[in-house]
């Protein structure tokens, strides 16, 4: 069974038709990506995974589990993460707190416990806690578990809305547009980071994102979308030699 | 572990102080009921910090919520100890009064707690000043009811309780009300706390950051506002069933704007966030109200005065959202923040 | 030596002039007093000496005031709080410490009742309702009675159950043809006035205070009500008239006393106040002023003091209850021993076209 | 029966047009700054004692400077009084940001003319003429009116001068400017009683009492003028916030303030003007509500305040088309209770409905639902 | 035209920039790059004067534009006399405006209201999913949409100089391109452009003469070849 599966998704905003039936299904441990102009509705399409909008037509399930109807804290509890494409980090708690309360669809214990301090309260919060740092760990900024995130500068902070995503033991990440606002150099990084985190986590992870060195070197999949429909499909080299695609979005370079 | 013990072992010395002292005469009945009504605005302000400190939300009708604990404790009270044209006779002798005032105090919680609901449902879809505007119209809307019902005397107020407190003196005395509202206080910063602390807790925090985040990362936010809202009001209606005792008479007047005004001053005083903030600002308004009174009219220049300077100087509160141990990190060898 | 005695005061919150009032009476009379060397006590001169606590017109504060006065003060009798929503908590702590409080203006039956050691100056709600019904009746020859009064306020609610009930009890069920109300601090009752017009009443009755009747008065006028307006004492302060002016002239209100040609006693405090203060005294003075002076009759009454102030405000307690006559500048009043409410007359005033509060009748209970 | 009908109708409406008024001055300094400004109700009180002071010296009744002290005197208290004046409203009109930096030499010469006119005015009317006949009065109407929109516009400033916008600067959370604004309105209740006494006021009466009637139904001219000058002052600020580029900017700084500069518009001067803008309509409606209802207290403007800040929100806060609807539906709701059912349950009903109003319309009648972007 | 002289400026107490001097001559385009946090918003807050509580302050140093000092001159004034214009970083477009609404007031301040038409008709050919959005409500446009909003309000206020903050961000590559090419011509038609820009080649292939920043300094300037051939330069911002 699918981990993710689209059918003739469609989202209206008003008289615009933001997403156009659109369709898409994903196996655990893809990397793939979705490409497209602006306001193509890249966006949009994981504003509706992740239960954000509700579609005007069309299915979303999740392995196998329908999400019509779901909240999307639901949505999440299902396997879903996501970044956001301006991060939307909570500025005033720390990193690490960021990580733990991103738990809480199971935290696994009652407000009665959180009042009373149970035994099985203490050793929720212990696993929490030690889940979060070892994430930290894993992505070298375990120093910074107690910074507040406005002190760190922009490239982290990406880093730790990452960090945060995968504390929810996603099956499916989506990212939205990791790389933007990034160095050069810090997108080297971010690529390898991506690429761990793929590895490392047995999941997948479906990615906006404009910077073509990051989708040609990460991806297995590109689907290009514009005005909400798929314009075009297939690996890295279909996708940077088809004319549509150039016509549409990719462009050519000379300044 | 010593830390564990040092903050009830001072409570303890604190609580055996305040019936002592009253016995060799070091504290008069006004200088308790002056501590008495400190605790009050003590617990009215640490519960509003939740909702509008930590949740960020702006609630400015908690009277309304006083008003209804308030009321439900006095009639409970009244109901099962003493004889009352309307509630008839007593169910209960008044030597139970000691182990019956508890449950009293709760019925006043969980009442208030449900009037909460009033409120905590519409915030689901409202935020911001829509929702200032439910809980003002909410507190608006219970003091009129409470005018409208001739059972508990309606404007004229309702009386009565004061036999209970009798009561309880009658069985030891010690001065139970500022015993009662001590242990109140107690409860609320210790409810409080263990929440806030909580990373059930904190999904609170989140919301008040960013709530679509929030959402989105798995916290389940009507959930996390129908506890907050109901807990925050349940305290409220707790701080109710004690004023109603300590004053031993409730009339709706008394829960009036102006009270809310009051429990919002000291929250925003306090810091937005900040359980020592609150208790702190509590403490110094109730100061502030008792002994600036020579001033006559002048006080209320005086004292919105120095809030206002004090706001230009601090601008997020005494506090900030910090609390007593950031700022002092050795305080943090007493007691432990988790 | 001297005679400490504590008054319990809104000087600020919402209603100050009654505080205002309260304090101008009795400094005035500390003043009468001392000024003639003291209070004579079995031959004993003793000055007076008033403690003035503020209560901002709040329960709690109230009863901070009042503990203050007993306790911190040292007081041997407290007079005020004015208001019921003050005076009822206050009572309380005044009876559980067993010191004398007398309120001048508390008409709700709770503030006295099973209280040994609290009185009040002023008659009550069940004495002043019928006293208006029967007036109303009698004199207005009124058959339809309308009644316009603020629910969230104690005492004018009271006023008008009452009233109503007597009124009722004259000319048939139903002969309250509108029973309307508003809120306190409410300024248009065009809505309320508009049904009341439309019942066509002979008589309109409304009990509130002397700031909220220019603005009844006026609307009622603006909305075509022609009949006569009768009021209650909280009609009688100085500023009615300065406030209502040509609306108000013509209307009766039932009262403790008469300002205008009032005689004796009465017209020199109101001459004295008026030089003082260059106001009118209102009904709040008055009352304080009678109550502070029954507590002084009271003080000489006892004999003597002993100086343990237990006894003596054991002793002061037991000479209130039984004052038999005092001639107060509100009429005369009698404790009856059991109760703290005092037996006394009250007054039907005419507002005359020059704007004064002239005495029409006086009723007795 | 119509009849009744009718007067109520003109009841509600005459009630709704000064809830209207000050919900209007709320929705603009919250359109603005997304401050609840609750010193607004209090800022209404004080243009309502202003309107009196006003009133009541320029009709000679006042010992502002008694009739008979020597013409020096009055010359110079005329020409101080004429100062502030001028200063007002030459800081109106140098502070309007049309024209950014742009020297103009009209405003001399403006505030010259008012100068000297308000100095001839005032000493004319300082000599403590009586004015009996009803045309003099109106005469004082249409002269204390402006007077009064001025002066109370300055207080407004001047308390978002000194109190509102340190803060501001600080980058406080905006809720410590409410609190601020809260603790404002209490400083101007009490320091009115501290400074003019315990005793109330009653405003003079300058329109003359005529009482017109429709069919059968009742009301007055003050009235009257009351309702015409909500709709009026509803379609001018309608006309500014939507129609004008300062309207638009006052919207573009209520979402962004960083940004507002950047695009070559005064910050400051904006809301400054919005706050001279709100208070001088919380004077206006203190003026009118004076003389409808002349008793004036120092706590006349705290209930009617809190209504009229529930009105506006309820019409969807910072949308002039909101507060002015919610002000009038406040009003009927009201009415309506009270003429149909008992008037006990009046605000029990009527803040059910709008709290049901609110639960339904999370947003209000015209507020627009912000759609977070992500 | 403009040239900025040890600046040091501080957020509250925290020092940002240490002494930072560089010049942009009229009719050029200088690029500053830099890690992130490196100080280039600072830079350009500081030049366009927005202060505390967001922007920064000025403690040390000097900002002239035509050699007369700018360190007191409000914000507006500056767009308004100057026509020197700030793109800012993060959009900041106003959400609660439709798209209309934020090109015209962006306007506010502009005297040749003759050359609106042409402005209008050049930002909607550069940006046409502009045009077809016209009636939106901006906070509701894609983040790319939102981002040419935020140009085109600068295009749209007649400025002369323009502060570019990263202005590619979240632009699909053939629009980016596109906006380079017509900011190009711009320059060509005599605008100065200031450019930060975290694509370090694309900011170097694009303008004249470049200043590399570092944690609050200037470590290394040039024409652009230079710098792109400077092998820290190469190694640090190039990405190898
Ligand atoms: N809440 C909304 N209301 C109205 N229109 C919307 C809304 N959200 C998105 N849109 C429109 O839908 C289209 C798709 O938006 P979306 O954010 O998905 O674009 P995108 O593919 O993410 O573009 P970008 O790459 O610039 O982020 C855009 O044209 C936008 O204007
Ligand atoms: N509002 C602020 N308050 C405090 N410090 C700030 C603030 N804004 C920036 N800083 C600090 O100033 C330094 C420079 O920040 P700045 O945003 O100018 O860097 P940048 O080069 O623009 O980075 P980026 O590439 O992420 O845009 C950083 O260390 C940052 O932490
Ligand atoms: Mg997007
Ligand atoms: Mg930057």
């Amino acid at each position: 069974m699918a981990l993710l599966e689209i059918k003739d998704l469609t989202q209206r905003f008003g008289g615009l038709i933001a997403v156009n039936d659109f369709s898409v299904t994903m196996e655990g441990r893809e990397l793939n990506a979705l490409i497209g102009p602006n306001g193509a509705g890249k966006t949009t399409v994981f504003n509706l995974v992740s239960g954000f909008y509700q579609p005007t037509t069309g299915s979303i399930t999740i392995n196998g589990v329908d999400t019509r109807g779901m909240k999307p804290h639901q949505v999440t509890s299902l396997g879903v993460a996501r970044t956001f494409q301006n991060i939307r980090l909570w500025n005033d708690m720390t990193v690490l707190d960021n990580i733990r309360v991103s738990q809480h669809y199971r935290l696994g214990y009652s407000l009665a416990d959180a009042l009373l301090r149970t035994r099985r309260y203490a050793d929720r919060e212990a696993a929490i806690e030690r889940t979060a740092m070892e994430l930290l760990e894993f992505m070298g900024m375990k120093d910074l578990a107690n910074e507040f995130p406005p002190n760190l500068s922009y490239g982290i902070q990406r880093k730790v809305e990452i960090a945060r995503a995968l504390s929810t033991k996603p099956k499916l990440l989506l990212l939205d547009e990791p790389a933007a606002g990034l160095p050069s150099t810090d997108v080297v990084e971010l690529i390898k980071l991506i690429e761990w985190i793929h590895k490392e986590f047995d999941l997948a992870i479906w990615m906006i994102e404009h910077q073509m060195t990051v989708v040609m070197s990460l991806c297995q999949w590109i689907k290009v979308i514009d005005f909400g429909a798929t314009i075009a499909e297939g690996t890295p080299e279909d996708i940077r030699n088809n004319p549509t695609v150039i016509k549409a979005y990719l462009g050519d370079e000379a300044i | 572990m010593g830390n564990r013990i040092t903050v009830p072992a001072a409570l303890c010395a604190l609580l055996f102080l305040m019936v002592a002292m009253p016995h060799v005469g070091l504290l008069g009945q006004y200088g308790v009921t002056f501590l008495c009504t400190m605790g009050i605005y003590i617990i009215l302000s640490a519960s509003l910090n939740l909702v509008n400190g930590y949740m960020g939300e702006f609630s400015c009708g908690h009277a309304g919520f006083m008003a209804v604990g308030a009321y439900t404790s006095s009639v409970a009270g009244v109901f099962l100890f003493v004889p009352d044209q309307v509630f008839g006779q007593p169910w209960l002798p008044m030597a139970l009064t000691p182990f019956a005032f508890p449950i009293i105090l709760a019925a006043g919680f969980i009442a208030a707690a449900l009037a909460g609901l009033v409120v905590a449902v519409p915030s689901f879809k409202t935020r911001g000043d829509y929702l200032a505007v439910i809980t003002l119209a909410a507190s608006y809307i219970i003091k009129s009811a409470i005018e409208n019902v001739e059972a508990v005397g309606g404007p004229r107020g309702f009386a009565g309780m004061g036999k209970i407190v009798q009561g309880m003196d009658s069985m030891a005395p010690i001065p139970w009300m500022l015993v009662w509202i001590f242990l109140g206080v107690t409860f609320t910063i210790w409810i409080l706390r263990r929440f806030v602390y909580s990373t059930y807790g904190k999904g609170v925090m989140a919301i008040h950051q960013d709530e679509v985040a929030a959402e989105i990362m798995s916290v389940n936010t009507n959930k996390m506002k129908l506890i907050a809202f109901m807990l925050s009001s349940g305290l409220a209606g707790l701080a109710g069933g004690l004023y109603a005792y300590l004053i031993s008479f409730v009339n709706p007047a008394s829960f009036t704007i102006l009270r809310s005004t009051e429990c919002l001053v000291m929250v925003y005083l306090g810091g937005m966030g900040s359980l020592s903030g609150s208790v702190l600002s509590a403490i110094v308004f109730a100061i502030l109200l008792e002994f600036l009174k020579p001033l006559e009219q002048l006080k209320w220049v005086a004292i919105p005065l120095l809030l206002i300077l004090l706001m230009q100087f601090r601008p997020e509160g005494i506090m900030g959202n910090r609390e007593l141990s950031d700022v002092f990190p050795k305080l943090k060898r007493f007691y432990r923040f988790k | 030596d001297t005679i400490k005695i504590g008054f319990n005061i809104p000087l600020t919150g919402d209603i100050p002039k009654v505080g205002e009032m309260s304090k101008d009476a009795a400094e005035m009379l500390k003043e009468k007093v001392n000024g003639a060397g003291g209070l004579d006590v079995g031959g004993k001169k003793y000055m007076l000496d008033f403690v003035y606590v503020d209560n901002e017109a709040k329960a709690e504060s109230a009863v901070n005031a009042a503990l203050k006065l007993i306790e911190g003060e040292k007081v041997l009798a407290m007079v005020g709080p004015q208001g019921s929503g003050r005076a009822i908590p206050a009572a309380e702590v005044a009876n559980n410490n067993k010191t004398v409080m007398i309120s001048g203006w508390s008409t709700n039956p709770k503030t006295t009742l099973d209280r040994p050691y609290v009185f009040r100056a002023c008659f009550l709600d069940d004495f002043q309702g019928p006293v208006a019904a029967k007036f109303a009746t009698e004199q207005l020859k009124a058959k339809k009675a309308a009644v316009l009064f603020d629910v969230a306020s104690d005492y004018p609610k009271g006023l008008s159950e009452f009233f109503k009930k007597d009124f009722e009890k004259l000319n048939g069920p139903g002969s309250v043809v509108a029973y309307e109300t508003f809120t306190t601090k409410d300024v248009d009752f065009s809505a309320q006035l508009t049904k009341i017009i439309k019942a066509k009443p002979d008589v309109l009755f409304t009990p509130q205070y002397y700031n909220e009747v220019p603005l009844i008065v006026k609307q009622a006028r603006e909305l075509g009500y022609t009949g006569p307006i009768l009021g209650s004492d909280s009609w009688g302060s100085a500023e009615l008239m300065a406030l209502c002016g040509d609306d108000c002239k013509g209307q009766y209100f039932v009262t403790h006393y008469a300002a205008a040609g009032a005689k004796g006693a009465t017209k020199e405090f109101i001459d004295a106040f008026n030089a003082k203060f260059k106001q009118i005294p209102d009904d709040v003075g008055a009352l304080t002023w009678d109550a502070t002076g029954m507590v002084l009759a009271a003080i000489q009454k006892m004999g003597a003091i002993s100086g343990d102030l237990p006894k003596d405000r054991e002793a002061l307690r037991n000479a209130m209850a039984t004052m038999r006559d005092y001639a107060g500048i509100t009429g005369k009043m009698s404790f009856d021993g059991k109760t703290g409410d005092p037996i006394k007359c009250a007054v039907i005033v005419k507002i005359s076209d020059k704007g004064e509060f002239t005495f029409h009748e006086s009723v007795c209970p | 029966m119509l009849e009744t009908v009718i007067q109520q109708a003109l009841n509600a409406l005459q009630l709704g047009s000064y809830y209207s008024l000050i919900a209007l001055g709320y929705c603009l300094v919250y359109g603005v700054l997304l401050l609840i400004n609750f010193a607004h109700g209090d800022i209404f009180m004080v243009g309502a004692y202003i309107a009196f002071f006003a009133a009541t010296y320029i009709m000679g009744q006042h010992a502002l400077i008694p009739p008979n002290s020597p013409i020096m005197v009055k010359l110079v208290f005329a020409g101080f009084f004429a100062l502030i004046v001028t200063a007002a409203v030459s800081f109106a009109i140098k502070k309007k940001p049309q024209a950014p930096g742009r020297k103009n030499y009209s405003y001399p010469a403006i505030l010259g003319g008012i100068f000297i006119t308000v100095t001839a005015a005032i000493y004319y009317w300082g000599q403590g003429m009586k004015l009996e006949t009803g045309a003099d009065k109106i005469l004082v109407f249409a002269v204390t009116m402006p007077l009064t929109m001025i002066l109370t516009s300055v207080v407004g400033v001047f308390i978002e001068r000194v109190a509102y916008k340190p803060l501001r600067l600080k980058g406080a959370n905006r809720l410590y400017v409410v609190i601020t604004a809260l603790m404002m309105g209490i400083i101007l209740e009490y320091g009115n009683l501290s400074l003019l006494g315990t005793s109330r006021l009653s405003y003079p009466t300058l329109l003359p009492r005529v009482v017109f009637d429709v069919a059968g139904a009742k009301i007055s001219i003050t009235k009257l003028t009351a309702i015409a000058a909500s709709f009026l002052m509803f379609a001018l600020l309608q006309w500014i916030v939507t129609r004008t580029k300062l309207g638009m900017a006052m919207r573009a700084v209520s979402y962004d303030k960083f940004a507002v500069p950047l695009m070559g518009i005064p910050l400051d001067a904006v809301i400054v003007f919005t706050f001279f803008l709100g208070s001088s309509m919380a004077g206006m409606a203190g003026m009118l509500y004076a003389m409808n209802f002349p008793v004036l207290d120092p706590f006349m403007g705290a209930l009617v305040g809190w209504k009229a800040f529930v009105a506006a929100v309820v019409g969807g806060i910072g949308d002039i088309r909101g507060a002015f609807v919610g002000g009038f539906l406040l009003a009927f709701l009201e009415v309506i209770v009270a003429a149909v059912f008992s008037s006990e349950l009046r605000d029990l009903i009527s803040f059910t409905i709008l709290l049901g109003i609110l639960t339904w319309k999370p947003t209000g009648l015209f507020g627009k639902p912000k759609t977070t972007k992500i | 035209m403009l040239s900025v002289t040890n600046l040091k400026v501080k957020y509250g107490n925290i020092e940002a920039l240490h002494g930072v001097s560089f010049t942009v001559n009229k009719g050029e385009i200088v690029t500053l790059i830099g890690a992130n946090g490196a100080g280039k918003t600072t830079t350009l807050l500081s030049i366009a004067r927005l202060g505390p509580p967001e922007g920064p302050k000025v403690i040390q140093g000097d900002i002239a534009f035509d050699g007369a000092s700018l360190l007191n001159m409000p914000a507006h004034l500056v767009v308004a006399n100057l026509h020197m214009v700030l793109v800012p970083e993060g959009r900041h477009i106003f959400g609660n405006l439709s798209v209309m609404d934020n090109l015209t007031l962006a306007t506010y301040a502009r005297k040749d209201k003759e050359n609106l038409p042409r402005d209008l008709d050049f930002v909607f050919e550069l940006f046409p999913r502009l045009g077809e959005r016209r009636k939106q409500r901006a906070e509701s446009l894609s983040g790319g949409e939102q981002q040419m909003l935020a140009v085109s309000r600068a295009l749209m206020s007649g400025a002369e100089f323009i502060l570019l903050d990263e202005p590619s961000m979240g632009l699909a590559p053939l629009l980016m391109y596109d906006m380079f090419r017509s900011l190009k011509r711009l320059n060509q038609q005599g605008m100065t452009i200031l450019l930060v820009e975290q694509n370090a080649r694309l900011a170097l292939d694009f303008a004249h003469r470049g200043y590399v920043l570092d944690t609050g300094r200037i470590v290394a300037e040039g024409p652009c070849d230079e710098l792109r051939d400077n092998p820290e330069v190469k190694k640090a911002y190039l990405g190898g």
